[in-house]
């Protein structure tokens, strides 16, 4: 029964095409004030973003808290619905898709959330966390459906024993994995991983990185995978798109990005990630930006990255430097790139 | 901002407060029937003395005109009269306003000098038998009828006492009658309602700021001031207090309304002349302008005390602010 | 005389206070109403004021000091033009005074007048004559201009915007007011009617030199009417503390000399438990008491109980119209008769007032000059009577033990209003006792607006019980003359019997009280057959004063106002 | 070799829990010269930031059972709580991991940098002030004099990591202890605080104790570190020895699972299969020895005492102590 | 697609079966009863009140077995008993037997209490779901009529409403009610609130789920160990309550006995027989202490993070 929806998305699609394409996404958030609680402004949130992600890929996206990331991965997902520009799913613009037709759209598409504590129903038992969509989506009932729950338990390397018990009762690590069980229940296509490592033990990260990359190669799943930790997005993305402030910096393959920055602030970005290699580390050349990230209710004009940047200049306040090209795979989006 | 944000919020009340009115008066006179405030049932009126009667309160009307003008002339500031006495009802809430206040006031201010450092010690020496004996005190204090308590104070402190040839304090009333008003009488009429009133909100705040200590002594900024090497009483009375008392702040803003019907069993019980018992004797009545006007007055306050409690918050708590 | 034919004002005042009292919240059990020893009342009306308190009587009267007085009751207006219930009129009582007054037993006094009024021959004119040199508290005159004005304002179509519960009576009975001179006033009234000077004769005189500015509407609303700065009566106002007390000072230029006491304090009180407590520790001097709380007191030494009979009654009425379900279970005297065969009332009066009452054998009080001990029909408690009534009507009990008459069952409702505890009592005794001769009686209590609508408008019950006072004229009227049939009438029974309207009618067009006396007898005897509402009991009037309170005297008709002697109360310490 | 300025000796802090008594610092030791940086990693939960509150005497609900805390000759372990206090924020200076919690939100950031000249040096509430506009602009905060009178939720993260840190400094305290000073912050705000803590370090010759789970920051920070694991330090030395050659699996482990920036090509990473133990269950023998891919048998009955391996290091581990080497895939 | 077959291919480490959670499934309901029976006080507490209850339901039994009175048979010959062997706890002023009416009481008095704490619960549990779910002009429009209900001074409701209906135990229970469900309704939405911004509503919305799984299956059993502390810290303040409005004269009208009237009605005799206020008085008294003890209990085991 399922096949029939997916096939209603992807009528037109063929695999050659971006899996995910977007384009000119704006979400922005009002932020009302004053007698009348009349808007008098927005957190532009994610102001202008076109990525593209192709079907089997990892596409990361890094940037430091409040950059937009996170709901650039809701606003993919349809949890949020964009105030302007596009999603397309499979070639089928989905921005502003409703009932039926988004409750297709859920089969196709899952997340995996950062805090495991906070993503799991703490009132209910795991085997009905995971066999929620599997009743939500009427796909197995009975036997079938404690089967299917054990399978997925099983897929994420937990005991399917675990199925009657409660969540608190798990370690991060394990619970991320629940989480992710839950997301591969419905069978999908693309998984927005949001942040999901980065509320785990530094000696269980590494466990959730293998298991995602795992079920990638198992499962033939298109990641968008979201986090601030620049080393782990390089460790699993093909490609990198690096956000500031709502805007896409800079996109890359992501030994590139690392091996030849072109955004400064893709550039100092880098540098501040420490190495755990006292003797890399000692040597290394700091760049450290100075100040704070300006505020999402009134960004900067021009680039937005300018009020921090070294390389600015008068031009970077008067106009906003598009995405361009730098060979064959790498966009950034400044007027004066880094060689 | 501040003062938008109050405009806001005083906007936001106009629908809270025109509601209450016309609920208010829908019940009344929904359950009214041929009752005619003021009049009873004296036989020695006849049908035209009554119906005269109703014309001139204005009953003979359908209620939504009744209401239309009351709150015509509300909004300029003319409450009307009682129907029951003719006296205007401003000056029946202005006449008892005064002593409510003097007993819920007086009540608040024991109930926080008593409740604060109760609750403080309860929370520093939590789990031990003073935090034990105090949790006892204070649930049992929330599980005694009032109106029996403030009847067992007055058989023991005014009755029995007086019959013992002791010192003995007055039972009923604001002052005494005779020669009275004085602030020192005024005072002794005051103790017992006032520790009947006071020992309810005591037993709740006293808990309240406990379990509110507890919190705030478990916040990282206390760790901080210890760390700064400050004695544990400083760290406890002026970083842990400080913040303990924020939402105090609010329960009290709350208390407002309390004006009217929360002190109102005590008001009864020990015939404090208050607004309380007002609301109480001319809704009884069927007075609908006094009970209108109290109601009104009552929402006001009700807002009032929320809009206070908001604006002492944002006093006492920067990071408040208003938009 | 009828309902329209008011008696006297403090009678109905009376009675419109146990309607107050009913809406009250109360677990002071209020006293229901009725009267007790007849040997008691026979000494006590002709008692002397100076031994009433209890105090003897070789106590010479000291000028100073004060008395409070505690009541469970908050006044409502200072007017007495417009006051309508009980506690107003006490406190207007001590600060005006009428043409007449009355003494204890009833019998009237002049009081601004120097005499009794002058009665024509055809019984329509009364004329007055004021007492010289009668002044205002302010030292100004009063005349008979105001005492023409206190009438106009509740009878003359100029004020008909004064919103004075008088006026239909006033407007009904009153042809003319006329002053021929400053102390003559001569009041024409368009019919004989019996209890006019009683009933309408008394009302405080206002100060025309005040008030005389203001038209109806302003007079609604005078200052006056809360504050009046003005008085004739023994006391001048000082202020009056809202649901507190009124505080009222000596007025020396009282007519009849200025009171021994500087202040009289008029204190409101919780409740009647709070009365006693405060009777005990001296924080008020006079006070009603409960009959509950007769023996608490008693044993308090500061104390001093007067107690006596009252006009004061609770009964029960059934519903005879026979529109209505119960009209045809009660239709049948002998249903009727039966019922209160089955109640025994003794056991009442002793269990629930604790003795301080007497049982009603007549419709008419046993404080009454017509009084009939002993009318046609007596009820004793006679369980067997009552089955044997019963059972000759027809009614059989069933194999529930309900009686039923051609499938209908004795079965009813009993309203009274929620609140008053000694009502609620009786009620479960009616119900208990009724039930033991096959009746099936459910009490109801609902809230005081309810019952006053269902007993005066909807007539929606089946038997209610409520307490009534008469005043010092025997007139019935309002409960029983047919008239007082419709809707707001007080003859909630639907009692229609034309004998007893025409006995009514011709009681109150005689003067003749010998006359008068014979046809209330008659009006007694048939009450006692038909019993459409019966008396369960007369109360007695309790009041406690303090010892150092001297010069009270407490009576059946001057409890709460019209009390002749308020000048002469002194108190023996001086405070 | 300088003389320590603090010597921990064997220090053992408890906790009472339901489920029995907690281990949380169990048997540490280890020194901190003047003037030097002392890393202390570990994962959460691991004790590392209890033995830094235990030095501060501030571990409550805990019990500090036994062992010394050797501060300038004197035992701070047995310094009446008065005594205790005129070390607290004078000689020893403490910064915690969330600035938006650990400033008191309600009283302004000037007061509160200022407060311990007030507690310490008895100085006026001006003097003070203007003590603490001083260290506040010498942290970096712009217009320090203005920003004194706001309050902390008017500062970014950042900001609030400077005052923190500014206000630790203003006793110039010997000690500065670092509880996961950038943990709560992003990376280039991490940057900024971490070279803020450098220049402290030189400026005011402070002696340092950065508490960690990140690898990548003591690499950069610190002279010497100590890892711990299950409430015991499982290795310690020079942190170039450690990084080069762990000497204890689960510093070895450790290093192999998380991923590189500057990892050339992509190679599968080597998780630490299992969780950090229960403390309040922990197993027999060795704590780490259930996710040790290196165990003996020995690891499941002994514990190991920390000793000396190799030429700088210690490491609690039977197999490097009896000379085995930590190799493989 | 993952079938069976597939899984099975999967090549699932060893170590990541982890061996944690050794002790049988906890549910949060089971963990919290866990911690409610170890708070022995707190149970005794609630035994007293499910004994109270057992009591209630069964005093017809009573009146048949034990004492041999109903509560409203009258003997004016036994006004005033003290206690004793006869009525061992005295009668009233009607002659009365106490024992069988504090017994009939307790089903007027837990009755009330019981039913005015589920109707609010239930109303106040809908409006302020819906309210908070769905915010917007639905929450404005719902939370403005809750504002309205909780400004007017409940006194006036209580009164107005009395007249309206005739108090009696179920219609007394939804005049209380008519002012408490406000109050639930605003501690639910307070709570929904917070709960929606958790991330497993986000977690169900995104695999597909709808409103009203996510109001059943997610906000509710999330918002009701707050409902459960608010049922269990209700039930004594509402007993309260209903005592307050028989004192007024607004509560349950006699001859049916309930605890506040039976108080209420004894004041006046206090002088004659202290026993007619004493008992009622402690017995709410201890019903009131106990309700506020269990209340407490529960809210330490439902919610751990206010354990005191």
């Amino acid at each position: 029964m399922h096949e029939t929806s997916v096939k209603a998305l992807s009528r037109a699609w063929t695999t050659n095409e971006p899996l995910v394409s977007i384009s000119d996404l704006r979400v922005w958030f009002p932020v009302a004030s004053g007698v009348m609680q009349r808007t008098i402004g927005h957190v532009h949130a994610v102001d202008g973003v076109d990525l593209e992600i192709k079907a089997g890929e990892t596409l990361g996206l890094v940037g430091e808290s409040g950059c937009g990331k996170s709901t650039l991965g809701r606003a993919v997902t349809r949890l949020l619905e964009p105030t302007g520009g596009t999603v397309r799913f499979k070639g089928e613009d989905i921005t502003h898709i409703r009932g039926g037709h988004l409750r297709a759209l859920r089969r196709e598409m899952a997340m995996i959330f950062q805090d495991p504590y906070a993503s799991l129903d703490p009132r209910q038992t795991v085997g009905d966390i995971i066999g929620e969509p599997i009743d939500v989506h009427r796909l197995a009932k009975g036997k079938e459906r404690q089967d299917r729950i054990r399978e997925l338990l099983r897929v994420v390397g937990m005991n399917p024993r675990y199925a009657d018990r409660y969540p608190h009762e798990f370690s991060g690590g394990q619970r991320q994995r629940i989480g992710i069980a839950r997301a591969l229940a419905v069978e999908p296509t693309f998984i927005v991983c949001d942040e999901p490592i980065s509320a785990l033990d530094v000696s269980i990260q590494a466990q959730i990185i293998n298991l995602l990359e795992n079920l990638q190669s198992k499962f033939k799943l298109t990641y968008l995978f979201i986090a601030h930790d620049l080393s782990v997005v390089k460790h699993i993305s093909n490609r990198i798109a690096v956000m500031y402030l709502g805007k896409v910096m800079e996109v890359a393959p992501a030994s590139q990005l690392y091996r030849r920055p072109r955004h400064p602030y893709t550039g100092s970005l880098m540098s501040a990630i420490p190495i755990p290699d006292p003797a890399i580390e000692l040597r290394r050349e700091r760049f450290i930006l100075q100040g704070d990230v300006a505020s999402p209710v009134n960004p900067p004009s021009g680039c937005r990255f300018r009020t921090r940047c070294p390389r600015a200049r008068e031009h970077c306040a008067e106009e906003t430097p598009p995405l361009e090209a730098f060979g064959s795979d790498q966009w950034a989006a400044c007027f004066y790139p880094l060689d | 901002m501040l003062a938008k944000y109050i405009a806001r919020r005083f906007l936001a009340s106009v629908i809270v407060v025109l509601g209450v009115t016309v609920i208010t008066l829908l019940l009344m006179n929904s359950t009214r029937g041929s009752y005619v405030p003021g009049i009873d049932l004296n036989p020695a009126l006849r049908p035209e003395d009554i119906a005269r009667l109703r014309a001139n309160l204005g009953l003979d009307r359908p209620f939504y005109e009744w209401y239309m003008s009351w709150i015509w002339a509300v909004l300029h500031g003319d409450f009307g009269r009682s129907m029951i006495d003719g006296s205007p009802v401003m000056s029946h809430i202005l006449d008892r306003l005064p002593n409510t206040l003097e007993l819920t006031g007086t009540a608040i201010v024991i109930g926080v000098l008593i409740s604060v450092p109760l609750g403080v010690i309860g929370a520093l020496r939590r789990g031990s038998k003073t935090d034990h004996v105090l949790t006892v005190v204070s649930v049992a204090g929330f599980a005694v009828p009032q109106f029996w308590m403030g009847l067992m104070l007055i058989l023991i402190f005014s009755v029995t006492l007086q019959q013992h040839g002791l010192p003995w304090l007055p039972s009923s009333g604001a002052f005494s009658a005779y020669a009275g008003g004085d602030i020192l009488d005024r005072i002794l009429h005051l103790i017992l309602p006032a520790t009947v009133l006071s020992f309810f909100y005591l037993s709740v705040w006293s808990r309240f700021i406990r379990s509110s200590m507890l919190e705030v002594l478990s916040q990282d900024y206390i760790r901080t001031a210890r760390a700064k090497g400050m004695s544990e009483r400083r760290v406890v009375y002026l970083h842990g207090l400080r913040n303990a008392l924020i939402p105090l702040i609010t329960l009290i803003g709350l208390e407002l309304p309390g004006l009217v019907s929360g002190g109102l069993v005590v008001e009864v019980v020990f015939g404090w002349p208050g607004i309380g018992k007002l609301a109480f004797e001319r809704a009884l009545q069927y007075d609908y302008s006094t009970v209108m006007g109290v109601t009104f007055f009552a929402t006001l306050l009700v807002i009032a005390g929320n809009l206070l409690a908001d604006l002492l918050y944002g006093v006492l708590d920067p990071r408040i602010r208003y938009s | 005389m009828s309902r329209d034919e008011d008696p006297q004002d403090g009678g109905f005042a009376q009675f419109e206070r146990f309607l107050e009292e009913w809406s009250r919240r109360d677990f002071l059990k209020r006293t229901g109403g009725a009267a007790a020893y007849l040997a008691f009342m026979a000494g006590g009306a002709e008692l002397l004021a100076a031994c009433a308190g209890g105090g003897t009587t070789s106590q010479t009267p000291k000028k100073g000091g004060h008395v409070v007085e505690g009541n469970f009751s908050d006044i409502r207006t200072l007017n007495s033009m417009l006051s309508s219930d009980t506690a107003s009129n006490q406190v207007i009582g001590l600060m005006f005074d009428g043409l007449l007054n009355q003494k204890k037993n009833g019998d009237l006094i002049p009081a601004l007048a120097s005499k009794l009024p002058d009665t024509s021959s055809d019984g329509l004119t009364y004329t007055f004559k004021l007492r010289s040199n009668l002044k205002f508290s302010d030292g100004h005159p009063l005349t008979s201009e105001d005492v023409k004005f206190t009438y106009q304002i509740a009878f003359d179509p100029q004020y008909k915007a004064f919103a004075s519960p008088r006026r239909g009576d006033l407007e009904k009975y009153i042809a003319s007011v006329d002053t021929p001179d400053p102390l003559t006033v001569v009041i024409k009234t368009t019919q004989v009617f019996a209890p006019f000077l009683g009933a309408h004769a008394e009302y405080g005189i206002l100060p025309k030199h005040v008030l005389g500015s203001l038209d109806g509407a302003a007079l609604n609303s005078a200052d006056f009417n809360s504050a009046p700065t003005v008085t004739n009566g023994p006391f001048k106002f000082v202020k009056w503390d809202k649901g507190q007390q009124v505080t009222l000072e000596r007025n020396d230029n009282y007519w009849a000399g200025a009171p021994y006491l500087d202040q009289y304090i008029y204190k409101v009180l919780p409740d009647s438990v709070a009365v006693t407590n405060q009777l005990k520790t001296g924080e008020i001097d006079i006070g009603p008491v409960d009959p509950g709380q007769y023996d608490a007191l008693k044993t308090t030494d500061s104390v001093v109980l007067t107690e006596f009979p009252t006009p004061t009654f609770t009964f029960y009425a059934y519903n005879l119209d026979p529109a209505k379900p119960a009209g045809k279970l009660f239709a049948d005297k002998a249903v009727r008769q039966a019922l209160l065969f089955a109640l025994n009332r003794q056991q009442i009066v002793t269990a629930v007032f604790f003795g301080h009452g007497q049982v009603a054998n007549s419709v008419e009080p046993p404080t009454s000059w017509t009084y009939k001990e002993k009318p046609k029909v007596l009820y004793t408690f006679d369980k067997a009577m009552a089955e044997s009534l019963l059972d000759g009507a027809g009614w059989a009990k069933g194999p529930d033990g309900i009686r039923a008459k051609n499938g209908v069952k004795l079965k009813f409702t009993m309203i009274t209003n929620a609140g008053n505890k000694q009502r609620e009592s009786m009620l479960q005794v009616m119900q208990q006792s009724w039930h033991d001769i096959g009746v099936d009686a459910t009490p109801s209590l609902i809230q005081f607006p309810q019952l006053v609508t269902q007993i005066v408008d909807t007539r929606t019950f089946d038997v209610f019980l409520v307490g009534f006072n008469w005043s010092v004229d025997p007139d019935e009227a309002p409960l029983y003359h047919s008239r007082n049939t419709a809707p707001g009438g007080f003859n909630g029974a639907f009692f229609k019997n034309d004998q007893v309207d025409q006995i009514l009618d011709q009681a109150l067009g005689t003067l003749d009280r010998s006359k008068r006396k014979e046809l209330y007898g008659q009006f007694q005897d048939i009450m006692s057959d038909e019993v459409p509402s019966p008396v369960i009991l007369f109360n007695t009037g309790i009041w406690g004063v303090n010892k150092r309170v001297q010069g009270t005297d407490f009576g059946p008709f001057n409890q709460f106002q019209l009390r002749a002697w308020t000048n002469k109360i002194f108190v023996t310490d001086g405070k | 070799m300088t003389q320590p300025l603090l010597e921990v000796r064997d220090l053992h802090t408890v906790f009472s829990t339901k489920e029995g008594t907690v281990k949380a610092v169990d048997g540490v030791s280890f020194d901190l010269t003047p003037g030097e940086t002392l890393g202390i990693v570990g994962e959460s939960g691991c004790g590392k930031s209890v033995t830094a509150l235990s030095v501060m005497r501030l571990q409550r609900p805990g019990k500090i059972v036994s062992g010394k805390v050797m501060f300038k000759g004197q035992d701070l372990t047995k310094l009446s709580e008065y005594e205790m206090r005129e070390i607290r924020g004078r000689e020893i200076a403490m910064i915690f991991q969330d600035p938006m919690t650990s400033l008191n939100p309600v009283f302004q950031v000037g007061w509160q940098v200022g407060e311990p000249t007030r507690l310490h040096h008895g100085w006026g509430a001006k003097k003070a002030l203007a003590s603490a506009v001083n260290m506040l602009s010498r942290v970096g905060i712009p217009s320090a004099e203005s920003r004194a009178n706001d309050y902390p939720h008017q500062f970014s993260g950042g900001m609030r990591q400077r005052a923190m840190i500014a206000m630790g400094l203003t006793t110039t305290p010997q000690v500065l202890i670092a509880d996961e000073p950038t943990t709560a912050l992003d990376v280039t705000i991490q940057a900024q605080i971490l070279d803020l803590l450098r220049h402290v370090n030189r400026e005011f010759g402070t002696a340092t104790i950065l508490i960690t789970h990140n690898l990548g920051v003591v690499a950069g920070m610190c002279e010497r570190i100590i890892v711990m694991y299950a409430g015991k330090v499982v290795e310690s030395g020079p942190t170039k020895d450690v990084f080069a050659h762990p000497t204890h699996p689960y510093t070895w482990s450790l290093l192999r699972s998380i991923p590189r920036l500057d990892a050339e090509k992509h190679e599968p990473l080597k998780p630490i299969e299992g969780v950090p133990p229960n403390l309040a269950d922990l197993p027999t023998g060795c704590a780490f020895h259930p996710r040790c891919v290196f165990r003996v048998d020995r690891c499941t009955r002994d514990v190991p005492a920390l000793l000396r391996v190799g030429e700088s290091q210690l490491a609690a581990c039977w197999v490097t102590q009896a000379g085995g080497e930590l190799t493989g895939a | 697609m993952i079938g069976p077959s597939r899984v099975a291919e999967l090549d699932v480490p060893a170590a990541g079966v982890e061996t944690g959670a050794a002790r049988p499934a906890q549910s949060y309901w089971n963990e919290s009863w866990e911690r409610l029976r170890a708070n022995r006080v707190g149970m005794a507490a609630g035994l007293l009140i499910v004994v109270f209850a057992l009591i209630a339901l069964l005093a017809p039994l009573f009146s048949l077995v034990v004492t041999h009175v109903q509560p409203q048979t009258i003997n004016l010959d036994d006004t005033f008993f003290r206690p004793g062997l006869r009525h061992l706890l005295g009668t009233d002023e009607l002659g009365r037997d106490t024992l069988t009416r504090l017994i009939w009481g307790a089903r007027v008095s837990l009755g009330v209490a019981f039913l005015t704490v589920a109707m609010s619960l239930s109303v106040g549990t809908t409006v302020g779901m819906v309210a908070g779910y769905y915010g917007g002009w639905i929450d404005d429009v719902l939370m403005r009529f809750v504002d309205m209900v909780l400004a007017i001074p409940a006194i006036f409701l209580f009164i107005l409403m009395s007249i309206l209906f005739r108090p009696n135990a179920i219609t007394l229970a939804a005049i209380v009610a008519s002012v408490g469900w406000g109050s639930v309704a605003r501690l639910v939405r307070g709570e929904v609130l917070s709960v929606k911004q958790r991330d497993f509503i986000l977690a169900t919305r995104s695999i597909g789920a709808g409103d009203a799984r996510l109001m059943v299956r997610h906000l509710l059993p999330n918002v009701l160990p707050v409902l459960i502390v608010a049922a269990s810290l209700g039930v004594g303040q509402i007993i309260l309550i209903e005592a307050a409005l028989d004192f007024l004269g607004l509560g349950i009208q006699p001859p049916t006995p309930s605890w506040g009237n039976m108080l209420t009605n004894a004041q006046s005799y206090f002088f004659r027989s202290g026993f007619l206020v004493a008992f009622p008085g402690i017995t709410i008294f201890i019903t009131v202490l106990a309700s506020n003890i269990f209340g407490n209990a529960v809210r330490d085991a439902f919610d751990p993070r206010l354990k005191s």
